[in-house]
């Protein structure tokens, strides 16, 4: 398994540059470390409906890092967060060791990192980031519905 | 019943190599160390061995791995509701004064520090020192003539400058089991928190730690079979977030630059440096084994022998026991004196047997003071031992009246 | 030649046990056991287990005096003038911690710091702190190019108001050696203490710490052969009666009272609680056994390995040296980072092989970004590596950058 | 060895009242405690030209203590500092498991204390009580001797 860990969709992946690194109008941003090696991503998003219109990712990182980045990058347009924090689960599903979720079966190639507990977060650094984007981004919305005394 | 609970004896590997006779009833100082927790250890030192939470290689990924299921172990076993309430130390006594660290944020001048006068030194230094530090007042429940902390005068001790409450969970002298639930509804409801030493508590079976009401909870792993150089400061998740570091060092940090360093999150942000790896793993494994076995049946015969014990004691004469007369509400220790025959007379004599009990203080001299004894022998109960050093032991005390009186 | 140099990996039980190929290159992260500290460790947890300090039947008396045993081994392993200059912690991290707090009460407001940008996490972090509690000032030495520590600008630094140098023995990235005496003269000249960082010193032979000029040093066990779990703080003798006690506890104290404690005389002052007993008589056997071996030999060995490997790695195109290209002044610790390659998956790679690297900021982010780079791969020796561990290294260092670049 | 530790002399030494706990006119008095159990030697001397002219002396300790403090109370009348560092190295060196002193035989009692090192402070207590009050003295003396500019 661990021979096949840097498997070439992975290696295919972690070259895919993003559409864009930045957005001039960006509604959230995310910086996102990982207090391990120092990794990091900085996610972009235009939101439309509460819903991603348009993402941008700049990722400094490990192969499997950059890897999930590109496939955050490949899945999120068009997510709410509902959509979101099911990809955020089928993400521990597979680092649990267990079949991909079918909605998402390029996933499956990170399978071989669940035998590697301290590389988990490699993984799921870039999902982490787009899940906190969306929770932010939802938080403030509800702040300002609920009027809340806050300034 | 649990296979294994009828001869505890041999998962204690010591039984097996030390010189007979050997009885071993100094368990509140040391208890000696279960199979699996010595198989663990061995196996990391010797074969397993790298460094936690950096290294990617698998052996460095196994231990780390390892480590975090050892956390998940004595979370279950202490009943803590996140293993990241577990924080790794070196034992209670450095967990105990990071307690005090922890929360010494919390203390401005004049503010109050409640311990008793039964804790062990551990757990009253550390606070005499915040309290000095902050300009805190610190003041001590009394206890009754058997040594019962008085928990009726709690709400005489409390006010509303009360930022802590630290007691024993169980006392190394007189085995008495402090009723803690009235001790934390009271402490809470002035706001202050209950840090309790638990030294002595998880080598007498698990517990419900959240049941206790407590706020922190510390202990030793080489007192629950263990071995030494490991301990846990339980944290309740509450507060989790919100103490600030106590060590500083490697592991602990999120970015460091030479005018200021961003900490990483609990419980890693306790953690500073390399822990005590082996220990932990081996404290891990106990704690599993531990787990498997029937407690019902082991609180019984611990009661029985102490009994036992508590009945012989009372009538040799000569004997005079320090603490309560019954087993109602404590554990398997007991202290006692020999009127006219110094403590360290008395042990050296029963070394002479192969009894191992330990005579002095204690570290707790308020208690002895309150006593009004300078220091007692003590026999301290762990699920191996058995009638044969009860009898023993009265046999040995009996000898040593005859010739040192 | 001393027996057993030429066959030093027999001496270290993981060898015997771990899956081939096996190419352990994590020395200064955490190094292997070798067997005399293993067989220590095991004989006193298993056969021989009891406190120290406080009993008197001889199972108690016997865990003592191996106990200062271990005490009078490590004092002659690395020159102190006397055993009670070793206070015995749990590692690095809590010496120096401690080496903080004992003093902290010579800093004033305004009062100054010196470290340097090569410190370790844990020879920074509790500086920064008590620079913090104090309101004291903390100043870094730089580094040059290769990571130097820019001891030529001592001068710039040092000012009436320091009261702390703090700096590191050998960097465990760069594996350089601080030329620690005209620090230590200077230090002294404006009346600061010299706190050293040892943790890397030690497994390199054996030291005279009072040549080197310092005031405390502090290394851990598991770094030179010894068990997880232990470490010292070195105090000179001069300074040890006047610093204040740090952890309070139990063993450290003369007197208690619930008002006020009296505490104990050095070293016990310095040592609350149960110490890490088994691993700290395992750690006085590494330093008996590691004071036979010839160490002239054992350095020459390492030194022409590191020259191999920096001859090596400097051929391989694609890599590149993060520190000095040559040996001169440093010991076998080379970092080195792959162009286009994440050092987390150059170690993952490298595993494959059976290659045991680290990746990462190796706990000195400062140092990090004086370099220019987040992380560095690190090959670090012991005595057990020999030239298959380069070859295997350089070969896997081919074939990671075949697959990944 | 250990099984003639509570030997006979010990345990008639150790039953030994000392002459007198208290001195009226004493010139030196020390308290020494053994930290390990609290015991506890106070011993009273009375000096003539920097020699012991009386002793009393109040234990409380365990046998071994007791029997050590009865030695002193013994021994030391007419010792000046010269004899009591000499009587604390035959002590030491008993413990170090040695043969007695032949000016002190009686000292071969503590024999088997040797092998126990946890009661080494027992038997020293006393002594060290001994040695530490006639330093005192002499080192006050001296202080006064010299003029020196203390007050
Ligand atoms: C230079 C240096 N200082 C301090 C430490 C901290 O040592 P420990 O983690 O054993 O406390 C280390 C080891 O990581 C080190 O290499
Ligand atoms: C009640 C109590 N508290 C604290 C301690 C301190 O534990 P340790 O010495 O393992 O740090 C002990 C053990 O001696 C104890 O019995």
């Amino acid at each position: 398994m661990s021979e096949e860990l840097y498997n070439r969709q992975i290696l295919e992946a972690a070259r895919e540059r993003p559409a864009a690194e930045t957005l001039a109008d960006a509604d959230v941003r995310v910086d996102k470390d990982n207090p391990l090696c120092g990794d990091r991503v900085r996610l972009e998003l235009r939101l439309e409906d509460e819903r991603i219109a348009q993402l941008a990712h700049r990722t400094r990182g490990c192969l499997l890092t950059r890897a999930a980045s590109a496939m955050v990058a490949r899945f999120a347009v068009g997510y709410g967060l509902e959509e979101v924090r099911l990809l955020r689960r089928a993400v521990e599903r597979i680092l649990a060791g267990e079949d991909p979720d079918p909605r998402w079966p390029e996933l499956a190639m990170f399978r071989p990192v669940a035998g590697i507990r301290s590389r988990h977060d490699c993984v799921r650094l870039p999902f982490v980031a787009l899940a906190e984007a969306l929770e932010g981004a939802a938080a403030r919305t509800q702040d300002c519905g609920s009027a809340s005394a806050e300034d | 019943m649990n296979p294994g609970v009828d001869d505890l004896k041999a998962a204690f590997p010591i039984f097996a190599s030390a010189p007979r006779p050997f009885h071993y009833l100094d368990n509140a100082a040391t208890s000696q160390i279960c199979r699996p927790a010595l198989e663990a250890l061995l196996r990391f030192e010797g074969q397993e061995r790298a460094n936690v939470k950096r290294g990617v290689y698998r052996l460095a990924d196994a231990a780390t791995r390892a480590y975090e299921q050892a956390r998940s172990r004595i979370a279950a076993y202490i009943g803590a509701s996140k293993p990241r309430e577990i924080v790794f130390t070196s034992g209670a006594t450095l967990a105990l004064n990071m307690a005090a660290h922890l929360l010494e944020p919390r203390l401005g001048r004049g503010d109050h520090i409640l311990v008793s006068v039964a804790e062990h030194h551990s757990n009253l230094v550390p606070w005499q020192m915040a309290a000095e530090r902050r300009g805190a007042r610190l003041t001590a429940l009394a206890v009754d003539r058997e040594g019962r902390i008085r928990i009726a005068e709690l709400e005489r001790h409390l006010t509303a400058r009360t930022r802590i409450v630290a007691l024993t969970h169980i006392s190394n002298v007189t085995g008495l089991i402090t009723d803690l639930r009235p001790v934390a509804e009271a402490a809470h409801r002035v706001g202050a928190v209950l840090v309790v030493d638990g030294a002595q508590g998880p080598p007498h079976g698990p517990l419900l730690v959240r049941e206790l009401g407590c706020d922190l909870y510390a202990f030793s792993a080489h007192k629950m079979f263990a071995a030494t150089g490991a301990g846990v400061l339980w944290i309740r998740e509450e507060l989790l977030d919100e103490l600030p570091p106590f060590l500083g060092g490697g592991e602990m940090v999120a970015r460091v630059t030479i005018p200021q360093t961003r900490y990483a999150e609990a419980p890693r942000r306790f953690e500073a440096g390399t822990p005590p790896i082996g220990p932990i793993l081996a404290l891990g494994a106990a704690a599993e084994w531990l787990m498997g076995l029937d407690w019902t049946v082991i609180r019984g015969r611990e009661r029985a022998l102490l009994d036992k014990l508590l009945h012989e004691l009372s009538r040799l004469s000569g004997v005079r026991l320090v603490g309560p007369c019954e087993s109602e509400g404590r554990v398997g220790i007991v202290a006692f004196v020999v009127d006219g025959v110094h403590p360290h007379d008395v042990c050296q004599m029963l070394d002479q047997l192969g009894l191992c009990l330990r005579g002095g203080h204690h570290c707790a001299q308020p208690l002895m003071d309150a006593f009004g004894v300078e220091a007692t022998v003590r026999a301290s109960l762990a699920p191996y031992n058995d009638e044969e050093d009860i009898d023993a032991l009265v046999e040995g005390l009996r000898w040593t009246i005859r010739r040192l009186r």
